[in-house]
């Protein structure tokens, strides 16, 4: 029911003119009413603080907080009415589960009166599965029951905004799938604008509108989860989206009339014109493969580069193994799904889709191309042969 | 590896420091602790056991040189008058003599009864009103930045260091200015005004080690700056707040000469009231040291209770969140 | 919707038409009213009369003498030592008080069970209607028939009674030790506080470290109670300055003035000599110097705060 | 509740010994009116009775010590009785009274008034001073048989009965900065023709021989070692205990020694009087003051004044004034409430002596007899500012001299010029 | 160089015989010398209290804990010579980072002096990134960079165990395995035997010479990454351990003379006895598909289990997804790695290899037979044909 709009917003802690830290640096974002934003990046990014300066618990050095076209930097976060998950919990110590999740609602002129509430309380811990822990004060609980209870605070009520900082951080993949859910279909029922940090990839993906990839305090990229994955704004987006990491190597590029002559160590490949948007000018390029993209060659012909990689190591995860071996062009990793026969010491020959690749300045390392995912119809082989 | 047979664990040794996890060490240590536990104790109780022989000797042993360790002759006259004289004061006396046919007579007729009662009702009040105004400026204080911040501080500071002797006069017309001569409303003010700064400070060293993030989550929850003090910091703080309330109400049950000054005997608290039995002609020690004990109990046993919410401590003691 | 009408408190609306700056004040303001009125107003007395020659008993025949109060501070024979007995005072009297306090507070934590029962007996110092306490000490220095003397002699340490209280060179420290017993209590109260304060995982963490009982406290305990040090600090300051009737009961100040203080010297203006005049001149004085002192004390107490 | 408010009379007590304050605090109930009675601390008089004053909260009546008259009347605490509408009653209240006793409640010029006033009526008791008490068993042990006369004669016998085992110090006497202190010394002083200042040219005279040697007879007995160590932080009844418990054998004190054993738990034998006489002190051999030797001084410490200026607590004072109510203070047989170590003011109590107070006073009533006691006697000193001036003379006077830290040459010197700012701004 | 025995070692709060909360229930490990123990169980099972007991910080109510056949129930924390990562940090909030850092260092004595400690400070700090924060207090830091410090706090040492606390769970993915990389090289380096608790799966199976779930303050099963998901003890095991969910099916079971007959709604097929180790004499059975090792049938038949999905949702994982479903046993989800082109609607036909069935007693929830994973080689159909 909110449309937030973040203008221009910069934080700096201590004293600008001398050694201040800049913690987050002319931030725009817009989140339309009802939208679930996930902020994204590495730790110490300004994601905190952000959160912070939305909530108004933080004033900005600079720049506008915006709900509803209304600036509210000078509002109170009292009077904001949103509601928050703390990354350090920030539980009332002195007051049982129940009393901590009741305090806020009780704050709300909602009409509800005391069965009301306690309703509402029991029904939030039984979703939150803390349900025989009301009576506990925080300090006996465990890691994660307490972020429960946190999450719990939060969501008990219909506010404006949600705010949440790392609300699940805690919780054994279980419950961290049961509570994700919960919160996204909370949120689409009622509609409330969202914004929701989170270190978790897999997470982001699954329950963001759009995502904001921070870095260093400045926004890097804001889109969709696809956008974020297939067209990052940049190399830190590409490899900071997307586990494991991208492989990335050196090339120069040549032109040709139809296509874009890739030369990495150790092997070369035509880019087709039609693939690429951008405008490129610079022979100096970064190449990009995601190791889950790698095809082996005696499998299929892709027109991509081809290269062989000796297997150093197999990681095994369940049933899938990320590998990661030495090929010409360099370190290579490679993601193998399904019931995988690759051991160290083995050669493989490795190859990848022309649309799959990505492209960089390796310069200024913007995107000259991402990955392209429509165009695996029309005429490519199909790709839901992956192989490992 | 263990070189020690008996103790399997003197591996763990490596680490070690003679004084933490040396037999002897240990033992050192005990004894340190226990004489100085000892010594302190010595010290604390030696004077409150003087006090309580005292209150056991008769006039006469109490006078004698050099003085006895312990009373050679159990002697309860001191309570005796206490109760006497408090029996009498109060209008019981009649009563207890058709009662149980014990006269009663007694030079002093101080209402000890009437004493503590009056004392509590002024300690209390001072107490709390200390309380309730210093807390809430104290956590100003502490967490708001303002103009004059500094000075009004240091206000209240020197404020808290002037000796009351040295405003006495200027309260004395205050007071009767006010028309509030011979009330405990007066102690009460005047108490209050003593000992509320000294809540300002103490309350002030609790709340700037209070974990802000607890106050950001109560705003999240919507508090006014009210809400967020009454509900969330008042509870947490409850240690302090129940040191403070102790402070100020022993200082107020302590105050003499405002007391003595500005009551007379019938509303009179109990230090004005035991020091007519300290003086010139009069100081009869075994009634002092009985009167005193009596007065003490009652608080005694109030602090007792009170500690007890005081050492329960706040789930565990930590204050983080 | 403006945000700003939600949830308005009766506080709030009660108080919204005072400005934002100025409402930061309104809890302040009736701790000030109340010290303004009872104490800060006295003490404004107090400072317009240090200009008259006034006496205690006929108050309505003063007499405008400008600041020959204040010079007759500096002229008077016993200013002297009386200060430097006011500074030895609380000097000695508050170090004293602060370290045996500490411990007590210590012991009451870690080592003694009961510890309601146990910080409730600490606590009788306190209770104690203070003359009572003054005369226990009193009685037990008196240097013909005290039981301190008596110990002393029974215990070997000393062949003849010692003349304490009737001595000019020794009379200070009694007065002191019986303040130390009284003030001890009140520091072993906020040490008490301040320690069920600290996070019980801090000293879990250092364990883990391996930090010694004695580093525990050392890196952990003593750091984590600074302000609650540094305020005890200063109310033992407070009391050992204040404080009349430990030095008034035991000597009277006396022999001569070797154990007379400031708010000594300035009862006995006011109340024997009834120089009502002077005495405020000393205790302006003294409320300058104090004044002062708070002043650098906040400074000093911020800064060590701004270090977290 | 205080002066105002109430439709009854209050009525006021200072200090006193546990017997009288018992039957003063039962015995005022026998008057005909509606009285509401207190008893207030004596040693914080001042601060009582000026914040009385300043709250306009005077009791009607107040029993007390008259030699602060002067001070009281400073503060407007105080009313003059002999206005005109009590002045018939108050000369047939007098009558019955020893003179030397109404003197010392007649001041001249004080506040607002001119002439000489009576302000109190006299009260059951006087204190005189100076006095010894000693004990008789260890006066029996040396050359003397009968209490020393002479400055001399003290130290001499002093020195006999330091040689006593069990005496510590043969000579006690109170050394702290309390009025008593000086109160028992000045008379010394009186004795010897000395005082704090001369009246006539207001002139401090405490650096006069009058005084200076007075102080040195302090000066001589602590030399002699005869005085105890711990002296200076002595009160009265830290004297008297010395003496009662024969560390000491003489103590210098009032004439309401018995009083002080009262508080020290002492057997009623030696309350009577027994094992003990108090006797008038010494006198110096030549006095060498200017001013007329005296031999005794007397204060009334329990005259009654008036708070508020009413018929009712004038019929109130006086009525406590009439022999009835006083008898105690005689030690008529059939009186007694136990009541010791007081100089009732009760002519009546020296025509017809009791047993009792014979064995008290034996010594002033032959005295009496003789028509010699009351000649050589003036009231105790008495004008505003004495107590600052006995503090003076306590801590820079006989503290000194007792510690053996100045003589008392130097002493009275030093104190002198400070006594002589008193007299300046107080009396002047 | 220790061997970490737990024995029977239950932990019980509050008052034993009146509402005390077993966190704890006769536990018993046993880790060898160096190796990595991973504790894995839902929020609130008793992972941190089994490390606390282990680190001397809590005692045990019963049982015994030993380190090197010596029992340490005695020993104070202190003189154990333990490193612990604490679940919410407890930093020195007086200290800075570098105070923080080198704190347990000088309570050693290691013969380091004050530049061999600020040395190892600095090193430290290095590996964390967080050396330009070195001056910082914690209350200036980010929630990940407090954890780094905590986690710095532990790892600068060189104790005689580690004990880690979701040391972890509030990095991003790329920290999170740097990290993860840098604890696993200095653990196997110096020997050093770990603890290590984590919600994390693919950072248990990573790291772990060992896992050891927990439910309920009750040991499941201690085995390794593999044993814990092939073989799970038992129904709860099976499902904590995995993601996405294991399906799960009733099914009734007939014996015949070489095979198990299987009979869920709406699909049936023969599991041979030769992949059963367990004796089974029950007929009730839960059957269990891991998401990821589903098959279209199109594409190849074996033996296994087959029945159509309706998909209902496909939820999208970077290049891969999980496609929920509606069939006639019941609910599915499935895993399909690499490029899918499935979409909502579509009908799916599904199959599962015998082997990676997973079989279980339905009333005593033990497993019956678990995933087969050296069969595929003898003769199987090669797995590595993974479909979507
Ligand atoms: N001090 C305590 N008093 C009472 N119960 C406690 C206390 N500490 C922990 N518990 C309970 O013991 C159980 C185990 O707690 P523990 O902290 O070991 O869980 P955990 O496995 O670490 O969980 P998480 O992953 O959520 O941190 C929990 O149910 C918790 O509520
Ligand atoms: N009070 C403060 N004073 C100084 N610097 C601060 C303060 N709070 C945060 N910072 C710095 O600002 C930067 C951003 O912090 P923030 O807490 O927003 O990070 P974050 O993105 O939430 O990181 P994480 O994922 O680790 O929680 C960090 O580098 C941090 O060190
Ligand atoms: O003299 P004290 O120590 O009893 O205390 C003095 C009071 O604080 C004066 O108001
Ligand atoms: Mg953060
Ligand atoms: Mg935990």
């Amino acid at each position: 029911m909110t449309h937030l709009e973040l203008d221009g917003v910069t934080k700096i802690f201590g004293d600008p003119n001398k050694d201040g830290v800049v913690a987050v640096n002319d931030l725009d974002i817009d989140v339309p009413d009802g939208d679930f934003l996930v902020l994204l990046g590495p730790s110490g990014c300004g994601k905190t603080t952000t959160l912070r300066m939305i909530g108004g618990l933080e004033e900005p050095s600079e720049g506008e907080v915006r709900f509803d076209d209304t600036v509210v930097n000078d509002v109170k976060a009292r009077n904001r009415d949103i509601a928050m998950v703390f990354q350090d919990f920030a539980l009332y110590p002195h007051m049982t589960v129940s009393e901590n999740l009741g305090f806020g609602l009780r704050r709300e002129d909602n009409g509800m009166d005391d069965d009301d509430i306690e309703a509402r309380v029991t029904e939030t811990a039984e979703m939150l599965e803390i349900e025989s822990l009301l009576n506990n004060k925080p300090a006996q609980l465990s890691g994660g029951q307490k972020q429960r209870v946190a999450l719990g605070r939060a969501i008990i009520r219909e506010p404006r905004l949600f705010l949440f900082d790392e609300p699940l951080a805690n919780l054994d993949a279980q419950l961290r799938k049961t509570m994700r859910t919960e919160i996204d279909e909370l949120q689409s029922e009622v509609g409330i604008t969202s914004a929701y940090v989170t270190h978790n990839q897999e997470e982001a993906m699954t329950i963001a509108d759009k995502i904001a990839v921070l870095d260093a305090g400045e926004l890097q990229q804001l889109g969709t989860p696809d956008q974020v994955f297939n067209e990052p704004a940049n190399l830190f987006v590409a490899q900071f989206v997307g586990s494991p990491d991208m492989n990335l190597f050196d090339a120069t590029l040549t032109e040709t009339a139809d296509a874009y002559g890739i030369e990495m160590d150790g092997a070369s490949f035509d880019l087709p014109k039609r693939l690429v948007d951008a405008e490129i000018t610079t022979d100096e390029v970064l190449v990009g493969f995601r190791p889950q993209d790698f095809y082996q060659t005696r499998r299929r012909a892709l027109d991509g580069p081809e290269f062989d990689a000796d297997v150093r190591v197999v990681e095994p995860v369940g049933t899938e193994a990320v590998v990661h071996g030495d090929s010409a062009p360099g370190d290579v990793t490679a993601k193998v799904g399904g019931f995988h026969d690759i051991s160290s010491g083995e050669r493989l020959s490795l190859t990848i889709a022309p649309e799959h690749v990505y492209l960089f300045d390796a310069e200024t390392e913007e995107l000259l191309k991402g990955r392209l995912v429509a165009e695996h119809a029309d005429g490519q082989a199909s790709p839901d042969e992956v192989e490992a | 590896m263990a070189t020690d047979n008996t103790d399997p664990t003197a591996e763990f040794r490596r680490n070690q420091s003679w004084l933490y996890d040396s037999k002897a060490g240990g033992y050192v240590r005990k004894t340190a602790v226990g004489l100085l536990i000892l010594i302190i104790a010595a010290f604390v109780l030696f004077p409150l056991y003087w006090m309580i022989v005292t209150a056991l000797k008769s006039t006469a042993e109490i006078q004698q040189i050099p003085p006895t360790l312990f009373p050679e002759q159990f002697s309860l006259e001191g309570f005796r008058l206490v109760v006497e004289s408090s029996l009498e004061s109060s209008g019981y006396d009649g009563f207890v003599e058709s009662t149980f046919g014990v006269e009663i007579s007694s030079a002093i007729n101080i209402d000890i009864l009437g004493m503590i009662v009056n004392s509590l009702k002024v300690a209390i009040g001072a107490g709390v009103l200390a309380v309730v105004l210093g807390t809430g400026a104290s956590y100003v204080l502490s967490r708001r930045e303002f103009r004059g911040k500094t000075v009004l501080m240091s206000l209240l500071l020197a404020s808290l260091m002037f000796p009351g002797t040295a405003i006495m006069v200027p309260e004395w017309e205050l007071i009767s200015t006010l028309g509030l001569f011979n009330t405990h409303l007066a102690l009460i003010l005047i108490y209050g005004a003593m000992t509320a700064p000294f809540v300002v400070w103490l309350m002030k060293g609790f709340f700037d080690d209070f974990p802000d993030s607890i106050v950001e989550a109560s705003r999240i929850d919507q508090c006014t700056s009210f809400e967020t003090f009454w509900y969330v910091i008042v509870p947490m703080a409850r240690n302090s707040l129940i040191a403070s309330f102790i402070f100020a109400f022993l200082l107020a049950w302590n105050e003499l000469v405002f007391a003595l000054t500005l009551l007379d005997n019938q509303n009179s608290t109990v230090p004005p009231g035991l020091l007519t039995f300290v003086q010139g002609f009069n100081t009869q020690w075994n009634v002092v040291a009985a009167a005193s004990i009596i007065v003490s109990v009652p608080v005694l046993i109030g602090l007792a209770y009170i500690q007890r919410y005081f050492v329960q401590g706040l789930t565990g003691g930590a204050i983080k969140g | 919707m403006s945000y700003v009408d939600q949830a308005q408190s009766s506080y709030e609306s009660a108080t919204s038409r005072i400005p934002e700056s100025l409402r930061v004040y309104l809890p302040i303001l009736p701790v000030m009213a109340l010290v303004g009125v009872f104490i800060l107003y006295p003490i404004a007395q107090a400072i317009y009369s240090s200009f008259f020659r006034k006496s205690l008993l006929s108050p309505g025949e003063a007499e405008f003498v400008g600041a020959a109060n204040y010079a007759e501070i500096w002229s008077n024979p016993d200013i002297h030592q009386v200060l430097w007995n006011t500074a030895i005072w609380v000097t000695v009297g508050s170090v004293a008080a602060i370290i045996l306090g500490f411990l007590m507070g210590w012991l009451l934590h870690e080592k003694l069970p009961y510890t309601s029962v146990a910080s409730a007996i600490v606590l009788i110092p306190w209770v104690l209607p203070r003359v009572v306490g003054a005369s226990i000490w009193r009685f037990m220095f008196n240097g013909s028939q005290g039981v301190v003397n008596e110990l002393l002699v029974s215990a070997g340490l000393i062949d003849d009674y010692i003349v304490m209280l009737g001595s000019t060179e020794l009379s200070l420290w009694p007065p002191i030790v019986g303040m130390i017993w009284r003030l001890a209590p009140l520091f072993a109260l906020l040490t008490l506080t301040s320690l069920q304060g600290i996070d019980e995982h801090l000293f879990e963490a250092a364990r883990m470290d391996g930090a010694t009982p004695w580093e525990r406290f050392r890196y952990i305990t003593i750091p984590m109670m600074r302000y609650n040090l540094a305020i005890g600090f200063l109310l033992m300051l407070i009391y050992n300055i204040r404080n009349f009737s430990m030095v008034w009961v035991m000597t009277k100040g006396g022999p001569g003035v070797s154990s007379s203080t400031l708010p000594v010297m300035i009862y006995r203006s006011a109340f024997i000599d009834f120089e009502v005049g002077f005495a405020s001149a000393l205790s302006v004085l003294l409320f300058v110097v104090l004044l002062v002192f708070s002043y650098y004390y906040i400074k000093f107490y911020d800064k060590m705060r701004g270090g977290l | 509740t205080g002066g105002n408010g109430s439709s009854g009379l209050d009525f006021w007590l200072f200090g006193g010994i546990p017997a009288e304050r018992e039957y003063i605090s039962s015995h005022y109930q026998e008057y005909d009116g509606d009285v509401s009675y207190q008893h207030q601390e004596w040693g914080q008089k001042y601060q009582i009775i000026a914040s009385a004053a300043a709250n306009q909260n005077l009791p009607d009546v107040m029993a007390g010590q008259c030699q602060q008259i002067p001070d009281y009347v400073g503060a407007q605490a105080i009313q003059p009785l002999d206005q005109d509408d009590y002045q018939d009653q108050l000369d047939e209240l007098n009558s019955n009274f020893i003179q030397a006793n109404i003197d010392t409640l007649m001041y001249e010029g004080l506040g607002d008034t001119s002439g000489e006033r009576q302000w109190a009526l006299p009260g059951g008791y006087a204190d005189l001073g100076p006095f010894v008490d000693i004990r008789t068993d260890y006066l029996e042990q040396t050359s003397f048989d009968e209490p020393p006369r002479t400055w001399p004669e003290l130290i001499q016998l002093g020195q006999e009965m330091q040689e006593i085992d069990g005496v510590s110090a043969a000579i006690t006497a109170p050394g702290t900065d309390f009025g008593l202190t000086t109160g028992y010394f000045i008379g010394f002083v009186y004795a010897n023709g000395g005082r704090y200042f001369d009246p006539e040219t207001m002139e401090a005279t405490v650096d006069q021989p009058g005084f200076v040697d007075a102080v040195r007879l302090y000066q001589d007995i602590a030399e002699a070692g005869l005085f105890p160590d711990s002296m200076a932080e002595n009160n009265h009844i830290a004297a008297g205990r010395l003496l009662r418990e024969g560390e000491s054998g003489i103590l210098i004190t009032y004439s309401h020694a018995n009083a002080i054993y009262q508080t020290t738990g002492a057997p009623q034998p030696w309350l009577d009087g027994e094992g003990h006489t108090v006797t008038r002190a010494p006198l110096p051999q030549n006095p060498s003051g200017n001013f007329e030797p005296q031999d005794l001084l007397m204060q009334n410490a329990q005259g009654f004044m008036m708070g508020n200026d009413t018929q009712d607590a004038f019929d109130f004072a006086s009525w406590w004034n009439e022999p009835e109510q006083l008898a105690p203070w005689t030690y008529s047989a059939d009186a007694d409430v136990g009541i010791r170590g007081r100089v009732p003011t009760l002519q009546s109590a020296f025509e017809e002596p009791s047993d009792l107070f014979r064995s008290q006073f034996g010594d002033l009533i032959t005295l009496y007899e003789n028509d010699d006691l009351f000649n050589r006697t003036s009231r105790f000193p008495s004008f505003s500012g004495l107590a600052s001036i006995q503090s003076i003379i306590n801590t820079q006077v006989i503290q000194p001299v007792v510690l053996g830290e100045a003589t008392a040459e130097e002493a009275c010197a030093n104190a002198n010029s400070e006594v002589q700012s008193v007299v300046d701004e107080e009396i002047a």
